[in-house]
């Protein structure tokens, strides 16, 4: 029995890298300071595996299903690629080279959580901080539609709510906690404050709170929220030592979307003039912010990237998976380490089902169960190491504490071997 | 004007890009040296000729030219963008990115266009018969600037975010616009005689920007101000000139009209003008 | 590798007293050497311009940093598209390039080492991946140690011999190569959203100055004998006047016993920005008489220029208070990135205009350091990529160097300020061939201690550049053939193996990532070990284990080892 | 030398004119009322850069359908000797007598291809509104680029258009009506004036268009720039040494006009001249000039005339 | 005396017994059981009769779908949510108004109380293959 610790949890993207896996043989057998769904994804990493790739249902070997990928891949006018946010950074380099060498589009799942957010800090930019510093420093933490206990189990604990840090020495006690969303979640039980707003009043709360800041005094309700409410929480924002805004997709999602994150940046640059302010997204994925982050300085942009000229080409929107499948383009997909046809809208979908889908995964999912091609792949921050990205993006190295299940290769070595395929496909073509 | 006819032929199903449909890219050229400009399609590169059958005639310069397309072009992207110079007429509908970027002439679509329709534009008239998308005149994603110049005329009604980030130059909207309407402006004028959904004008800046509202508003963003009532001059001379200059109708009737104005977005301390007109 | 014969150019090697002789070079084995085989691939590069690859010694081109600029950019990058060739990788340029493209184009203008200037500890994992992924050139990586928690810690306590150890060990665990201080204490304070105004000003709860950091770390850096003495954006960045604060700063440093084989302590960056005079930007005015005055009376020192192009950039310091500012001063959008227990930064796109009088100010203080400072050993060509504009502009810069017709055409079209308000128009100097050589390759090397480059000496790495320009037929009204020469080497060799050829990349092995290894007393090592894993466990978000670069982020690391100086 | 004309005697000489700066402002408000009320007070004290700080009058009317915003306008030329000492009055004048008159706006009336030089009169002239004026714009790449300033006042909103064009102008055409008496001279006057008023381009800057003083440079008291014409004043026809005023000639009234160009401020001399030889009783017509010393333009009653 | 159906606001997110039914498998019984209901409040459900674990059908502009309801005290009337998953999934759209993101929060729908059965991951997979 080996206890392997300062492991790095690959599975949201507060990265925690304190666990401390127990492995016996090539089984895990415990994984202390884990959350439930940490926990859950150690475990059972072993469970529901695929054993073999397969080809239109038939079991095949690697390089078959490779030949199969490649092929159907080469020979695309407009593949795309997509996922890439549960796997570590070389993988997703892999992929945007594969983008590259088919003249495709690249697109992860950041196009459907915290894209807008992108689409914010390039209209407006963003102040933000690696997390320890809300640790030492902050005594206002606001959550705004985002909600930890959910998808952010150690949040609280290790960064947020509870620590105690450099300058906050009380800890929780040293800290006023603010919730803000259109319903009650477990994170308003932890807060001082809830604040309830109505749906879609995000993008007018926030637009006043600025003008408040500013110095205007708000004399009506906005968005549910009573003035004084409104006036006070400006009050306190200006008056804090360090503020931090969380925000979850309550923001992105809701009507709004990019917008919304915008006017938040706004705000908390405007407290800028009085305080110290930051704000930060929950990503979600544990290496959403690497897919962002490798895309980014590979290509320049973070998602939604076409290649189809031989340039990187950006337009969230145009280039997004969501809306290009749901207009029908692409004409082969290969998805790596995501489940698109369960997380889009089936609108959107459905269109994988029509296509050569090429799709990487450890287990069955829908996306599996209607792709052309499946490949079993080995669990990155599991059975393979690599790189990842924290929510803050500040990256850690992922361990590898068991052996691939069933002796597969991880994303980045079949990635290699369709890449190596497909040159070769293109070079007689 | 010489004009060059083009009839789409069979188009792909995939969009296709072909920013080569200019007055600009066509005068100068022999109909043998257009029919083979390159257009896209994914990843593929075709010739103009493969998808138009192309007649007429080619002007010297730009400014003589008229290209006419007599089709429906709905899956085809970046019609006249950046053109300087000359008209273009589209028959039909428009994809993506039609007019981007032109800074001169005109291009005249008699059905709708998709997104991104005079995104950046920087000078000339580009007149929307049918609907517009999204970011019709906007910036494109992380641009400080969206239109700078130039007339926008939509027939129809319109997506999101139209004339985002604008600083200068008109957009006119005869239909209904959806939300965030002139969101981040800092100068430039927008009128529309539709009606117009919330949150317009949001982190306006100013700088001489406003959006008039002639077809009634669905609210009106509380970091706006109301300051008053009032029958304002300019708004004359702008109305005349969309009446006599370009045509529009619509304005003649509120030449004596009395307007609410507001002021903000004082969220950015800006000093952008909302106008809308009393019933 | 086959070998190389370089054969009959007009070779310029200041550090080998070689001033513009035709002759060959020759290199095998990535080396330069003094014979190769009779079958050596030959370069003809006679009535060509010949030097070593050029070494930048400040650049932002990997990290977090950078990294904002390209993600909140696109606009800047739809301007400058690069396709993919069967060589290279796809990607985009200008202000904020993506990786393979700075490779590609620091290579296609001759340059075969850059160094990032800026590496938060933190984002060092980050840093070496971005690194890994620039092709063909050298580099090398500066830790930030100016706001650091245990930097200020031990500043306080007063304890040199822990500060040593303690930057021992950031440099190893960061995989760096030098000392960099950005606004030393104001990038603490700012984490309050403060700043400090000079020298003398008190870091909060730790209650030193920025006089203290600077000194100690100074000594400390010197004593460990590192390679590059401490690399230092002084306070007051971008503030009208801060030029005393910029003179204050290097007399700072005066007293300290430079390490063997050197006479700087002090190596400041893009001076230009810390060279104004004034008391606001309305009134601003060079500084840069007064600063290049005391350079010249003062061997401990040494700068880059930061030189402003008239362009659209995007700016990035470490400096967090500077960046807000300039958001403020300017309104573009705004990012800010604070770093816990150790650092913190900025991005704002700019644009620096012909119009603007300030801006013509600054174009002209990054000249008149470079002309007026007497030594070129002592003052380098940056333009503080991306900051004072994209490095693709060096050419550019070069031929202001080097013809004072260029820079009197361009100021005809400037704001007169120019003419005014620094002493720029009386100006006659124009830089050799052999002093470009200086500033952009011999004396930038020297000063990092990278014994084998920037020469061509025997022995010396195989980097080499060719240019199309005869310099015995050049004069200075030919400034725009020099200035498209130097864009598009005619070969650019990289270790003796040919990158670029005519301006196209022909082929991007990946170049070495320098790192400094500073062994420090077994003992101290223990305690001070103790003291930092007691302070990470309690402060910082990532594990004590965790926190160190795994060897895995440098296939092509080269370690540099170096012997301090210990008292105990 | 000399002709006739209707039977009226007109001397073969010309009319010394001189060069000026000349600018066209067009008045709109409400009425036609408020249009003529603000035009007057700012053409008021404007007869003679003598003693005034410009020349001013109003030079037509403009109909509704002309003007920029559909109102009743009137149209006002300004005269200076330099664009500085055309601005500063413009200024001043629509600061203190258009910007305070209710309801009016001020536009252009010289394009920009037209002029020589374009004021920036609304630069100066925004700053009234302490910061809440806003800039205006208009035809940006599509139309005719024009710029103008709102500026809030009391009654509502002030709109000015931000620059005019400044032409190299012709001042000083003149004539001189000699009659019989007092009352034929004044109404074949008014006539001339009237028909002036017609001629586009062309103000007359003195009552009613009228100088009845005329003036020469100079005077017997050093400390005067300018004094009575003694040469055409009736009154002391022979005690004066040098008198012009031809016998059976007992009134005279000159008709002073500066004009955009030469060929206007001519064709409006013609204009007047013919109007007032209709007119019974008078005798002779003539004009003034210094024999070249004072300006450059020589306009000859001749070739205003077309008379050969 | 209870209505036919009613009209809420429909979030989707996530919840921890999601992310834990995800790992262990999409085809687990804890992975559907995670993220085949939709929260409703008392209230909402009293007027439609709806008791703990019925079946309801969610219905949009963009599609339906039946899921069981749960009921939740600490939702408001007129809100319901719904967690992520190839079911929520049915009912939202494709469009994204030019930024990639569809709308997954504050959309409207109407609850009607089902008999129809809750499908099961294969038939939906087999309802995205039938393009329909």
């Amino acid at each position: 029995m080996a206890v392997i610790t300062d492991v790095v949890c690959p599975f949201c993207g507060c990265l925690c890298d304190d666990l401390e896996i127990t492995v016996e043989g090539n089984e895990i057998k415990g994984a202390k300071n884990a959350c439930a769904i940490s926990r859950s994804k150690f475990m059972s990493h072993g469970e529901n595996r695929i054993r073999t790739p397969t080809v239109k249902g038939k079991e095949v070997s690697l390089e078959k299903a490779v030949e199969a990928a490649a092929k159907a891949l080469a020979s695309a006018k407009r593949p795309i690629v997509y996922g890439l946010s549960s796997t570590e950074c070389d993988a997703i380099a892999r992929c945007v080279e594969l983008a590259e060498i088919t003249g495709g589009v690249v697109d992860n799942t950041a196009s459907v959580c915290h894209g807008p957010t992108i689409l914010a800090l390039q209209q407006v930019g963003e102040s933000k901080t690696s997390l320890g510093e809300v640790k030492n420093r902050a005594d206002l933490v606001i959550f705004w539609g985002s909600n930890p206990p959910a998808a952010h189990i150690r949040h609280f604990v290790r960064y947020s709510v509870t620590p105690r840090g450099l300058y906050v020495p009380e800890g929780r006690k040293g800290r006023y906690v603010v919730h803000v969303d259109v319903r009650e979640t477990p994170t308003s039980r932890v807060a001082d404050q809830f604040i309830k707003v109505d749906h879609g009043g995000d993008f007018e709360l926030l637009l006043a709170l600025r003008a408040a800041v500013r110095g205007a005094k708000i004399t009506e309700d906005i968005s549910g929220v009573p003035a004084e409410e409104i006036n006070a929480l400006a009050k306190r924002m200006k008056e804090a030592k360090m503020g931090i805004v969380f925000f979850g997709l309550g923001l992105t999602q809701s009507d709004g979307r990019h917008m919304n994150i915008d006017v938040a940046v706004g705000l908390v640059a405007e407290l800028n003039h009085h305080t110290k302010f930051v704000l930060t997204p929950m990503r979600g994925h544990y290496n959403v912010a690497g897919a962002n982050t490798v895309t980014t300085w590979q290509t320049g942009y973070p998602y939604a990237v076409d290649f189809a000229r031989g340039y990187p080409r950006y337009n969230p929107g145009e280039y997004t998976a969501v809306d290009m499948l749901a207009k029908g383009e692409p004409d082969a997909a290969i998805i790596v380490a995501s489940d698109p046809a369960a997380t889009f809208p089936a609108n959107s979908a459905k269109h994988l089902a029509r296509i050569p889908t090429i799709t990487l995964d450890q287990k069955v999912t829908p996306t599996t169960m209607l792709s052309d091609v499946v490949i079993p792949v080995a669990t990155a921050g599991i059975e393979v190491e690599g790189t990842a990205y924290r929510m803050d993006g500040f990256s850690l190295r992922l361990s590898k504490v068991v052996e691939p299940h069933g002796g597969v290769k991880s994303d980045r070595e079949v990635l290699d071997m369709i890449i190596e395929r497909v040159k070769a496909l293109k070079e007689d073509a | 004007m010489k004009e060059l006819v083009l009839k789409p032929k069979k188009l792909p199903e995939l969009p296709l890009e072909a920013e080569v449909i200019t007055p600009d890219s066509v005068a100068g050229k022999t109909l043998k040296e257009v029919k083979a400009l390159p257009v896209y399609v994914g990843n593929t590169v075709h010739e103009l000729g493969d998808y138009f059958d192309v007649k007429g005639e080619t002007a010297e310069t730009p400014s003589d030219q008229l290209v006419a397309i007599q089709g429906e072009c709905g899956n085809v992207k970046y019609i006249g963008a950046g053109m300087t110079a000359g008209r273009l007429i589209v028959e039909g509908c428009v994809g993506m990115h039609a007019g981007a970027e032109m800074e001169g002439g005109e291009l005249i679509v008699t059905g709708s266009a998709s997104n991104w329709a005079g995104a950046e534009m920087k000078g000339g008239l580009l007149r929307i018969h049918g609907d517009a998308g999204h970011q019709l005149g906007a910036a494109y994603r992380g641009s400080p600037e969206g239109m700078t110049g130039g007339v926008i005329v939509v027939g129809g009604d319109v997506g999101l975010e139209a004339g985002a980030f604008m600083r200068r130059g008109m957009l006119i909207i005869h239909g209904n616009v959806d939300s965030f309407l002139g969101v981040h402006m800092n100068g430039g004028e927008v009128f529309v005689f539709g009606k117009v959904a919330r949150r317009f004008g949001a982190e306006a800046k100013g700088n001489g920007g406003f959006i008039a509202c002639f077809g009634g508003v669905e609210s009106i963003l509380p970091t706006y101000v109301y300051d008053t009532t009032f029958r304002p001059d300019f708004m004359k001379l702008y109305l005349r000139q969309l009446r006599d200059q370009l045509g529009i109708e619509a304005a003649g009737k509120f030449l004596e009209a009395s307007f609410k104005r507001y002021r903000g977005d004082i969220a950015v301390g800006g000093t952008a003008e909302i106008l809308v007109v009393e019933p | 590798m086959e070998d190389l014969k370089i054969k009959g150019g007009y070779v310029y090697d200041p550090l080998n007293g070689v001033d513009g002789d035709a002759m060959d070079v020759l290199i095998s084995g990535g080396k330069v050497v003094e014979k190769v085989g009779r079958d050596a691939k030959v370069i003809d590069a006679k009535g060509k311009l010949v030097m070593a690859g050029g070494v930048d010694l400040h650049s932002h081109i990997a990290g977090s940093k950078i990294n904002i600029g390209r993600l909140m950019r696109p606009e800047d990058h739809r301007k400058d598209v690069v396709p993919r060739t069967r060589v290279t990788r796809a990607g985009v340029g200008y202000s904020c390039p993506s990786t393979f493209v700075a490779g590609y184009r620091y290579a296609q203008m001759g340059y075969t080492a850059v160094m990032e200037a800026a590496m938060p500890p933190l984002g060092a994992r980050h840093v070496h991946e971005e690194l890994n992924d620039t092709p063909i050139i050298d580099k090398s990586a500066f830790t930030l140690f100016g706001n650091n928690h245990f930097t200020l810690k031990y500043v306080k306590e007063g304890d040199l011999e822990k500060l040593k150890a303690f930057i021992s060990w950031l440099l190893r665990a960061t995989r760096g190569y030098a000392v960099k201080i950005v606004n030393p204490g104001g990038v603490e304070n700012w984490k309050w959203g403060k700043n400090v105004g000079g020298l003398d000003d008190l870091v909060y709860n730790y209650e030193v100055s920025p006089r203290q950091i600077v000194t100690m770390l100074a000594q400390a850096n010197e004593e460990l004998g590192l390679p590059h003495t401490i690399h230092l954006h002084c306070n007051n960045l971008g503030v009208p006047g801060n030029y005393e604060t910029t003179i204050d700063t290097m007399e700072a440093v005066k007293g300290i016993r430079p390490a063997d084989g050197r006479k700087a302590t002090v190596h400041v960056v893009h001076c230009q920005f810390n060279s104004l005079d004034g008391d606001n930007w309305m009134n601003v005015k060079s500084g840069a008489s007064k600063v290049a005055k005391y350079v010249n009376a003062n061997e401990h020192v040494t700068l880059d220029l930061g030189q402003a192009i008239f362009t659209d950039t995007t700016t990035m310091t470490g400096d967090g208070p500077w960046q807000f500012r300039l958001w403020n001063i300017t309104g573009n959008k705004w990012v800010n990135s604070d770093v816990e227990m150790e650092a913190g930064a900025g991005v704002v796109p700019y644009t620096f205009k012909k119009d603007n009088p300030a801006n013509a100010i600054q174009w002209g203080i990054g000249l008149e350091l470079a002309l007026l400072i007497e030594d070129p050993w002592r003052v380098y060509m940056t333009t503080d990529h991306p900051n004072g504009g994209p490095f693709t502009f060096y050419p550019t810069v070069i031929s202001w160097l080097m013809s004072r017709q260029a820079r009197t055409d361009l100021m005809r079209e400037m704001n007169k300020s120019v003419l005014r308000r620094t002493t720029l128009p009386n100006i006659y100097r124009e830089y050799t061939f052999g002093e470009i050589a200086t500033v952009t390759r011999a004396a930038t090397a020297k000063a990092l201690g990278l014994k084998d480059k920037g020469h061509l000496g025997i022995g010396a790495d195989g980097d080499v550049s060719v240019y199309h320009l005869d310099p015995t037929a050049w004069r200075p009204s030919m400034y725009r053939d020099l200035e498209k020469s130097l864009a598009r080497a005619a070969y650019t060799v990289k270790g003796g193996e040919i990158v670029v050829k005519d301006g196209v990349v022909t082929a991007t092995p990946l170049g070495s990532t320098f790192w400094v290894d500073s062994k420090i007393p077994e003992k101290l090592e223990a305690e001070v070990m103790k003291e930092i894993e007691a302070d990470f466990d309690k402060y910082y978000t990532v594990g004590f284990r965790n926190y160190p670069v795994e060897d895995a982020y440098l296939p092509t690391g080269v370690r540099m080892e170096t012997k301090g100086r210990w008292a105990r | 030398m000399s002709f006739t004309l209707n039977g009226v005697g007109i001397e073969d000489t010309f009319a010394e004119g001189f060069g000026m700066w000349g600018a066209r402002i067009i008045i709109t408000a409400k009425n036609r009322k408020w249009a003529n009320i603000a035009a007057r007070e700012m053409t008021g004290f404007a007869t003679s850069v003598i003693a005034c700080d410009c020349e001013a009058g109003i030079e037509r009317q403009v109909p509704p359908e002309e003007t920029p915003d559909g109102r009743p306008g009137v149209s006002v030329m300004v005269f200076g000797f330099s664009k500085t000492r055309l601005a500063t009055p413009m200024l001043n004048r629509i600061g203190q007598c258009v910007l305070t008159c209710p309801t009016t706006a001020i536009y252009n009336g010289i394009p920009e291809e037209e002029a020589d030089d374009m004021l920036d009169v609304g630069a100066s002239l925004r700053f009234f509104g302490d910061g809440y004026q806003v800039k205006m714009r208009m035809g940006d790449g599509w139309g005719e680029r024009q710029r103008f300033w709102r500026i809030p006042v009391m009654e509502g909103e002030f709109l000015a258009e931000a620059k005019f064009g400044a032409v190299r102008a012709v001042a000083g055409g003149n004539f001189l009506i000699m009659g019989e008496n007092e009352d034929a001279t004044l109404e074949a006057s008014e006539r001339a004036v009237e028909a002036i008023l017609e001629v586009p381009g062309v103000i007359t800057p003195f009552p009613g268009g009228l100088c009845r003083s005329g003036s020469k440079v100079g005077s017997t008291y050093a400390f005067l720039k300018a004094s009575t014409n003694t040469p055409f004043c009736p009154a002391i026809k022979h005690t004066s040494p040098d008198s012009q005023v031809p016998p059976g000639c007992n009134s005279v009234l000159e008709v002073v006009l500066n004009g955009l160009d030469e060929p206007s401020v001519m064709k409006a001399m013609a204009a007047g001249i013919r109007a007032a030889t209709e007119v019974e009783g008078i005798k002779w017509i003539t004009a003034v000039n210094f024999a070249g010393k004072l300006g450059k333009f020589q306009m000859g009653l001749k070739d205003a005339l077309g008379v050969e | 005396m209870f209505v036919e159906k009613i009209t809420v606001i429909l979030i989707s997110g996530r919840t921890s017994q999601q992310g834990v039914g995800l790992e262990v498998g999409k085809t687990s019984e804890e992975y559907f059981e995670s993220v085949t209901y939709i929260e409703l409040s008392t209230g909402d459900a009293g007027s439609l009769g709806v008791g703990d674990g019925d079946q309801v059908k969610v219905e949009t502009a963009h599609g339906s779908v039946v899921v069981s309801a749960k009921l939740s005290d600490k939702l408001e009337p007129g809100t319901s949510f719904f967690p992520y998953g190839i079911w929520a999934n049915q009912v939202f759209g494709s469009e994204t108004g030019g930024t990639g993101m569809p709308h997954f929060k504050g959309i409207e729908a109407e609850i009607s109380p089902s008999s129809a059965g809750v499908p099961s991951l294969a038939d939906l997979v087999a309802t995205l293959k039938g393009g329909s």
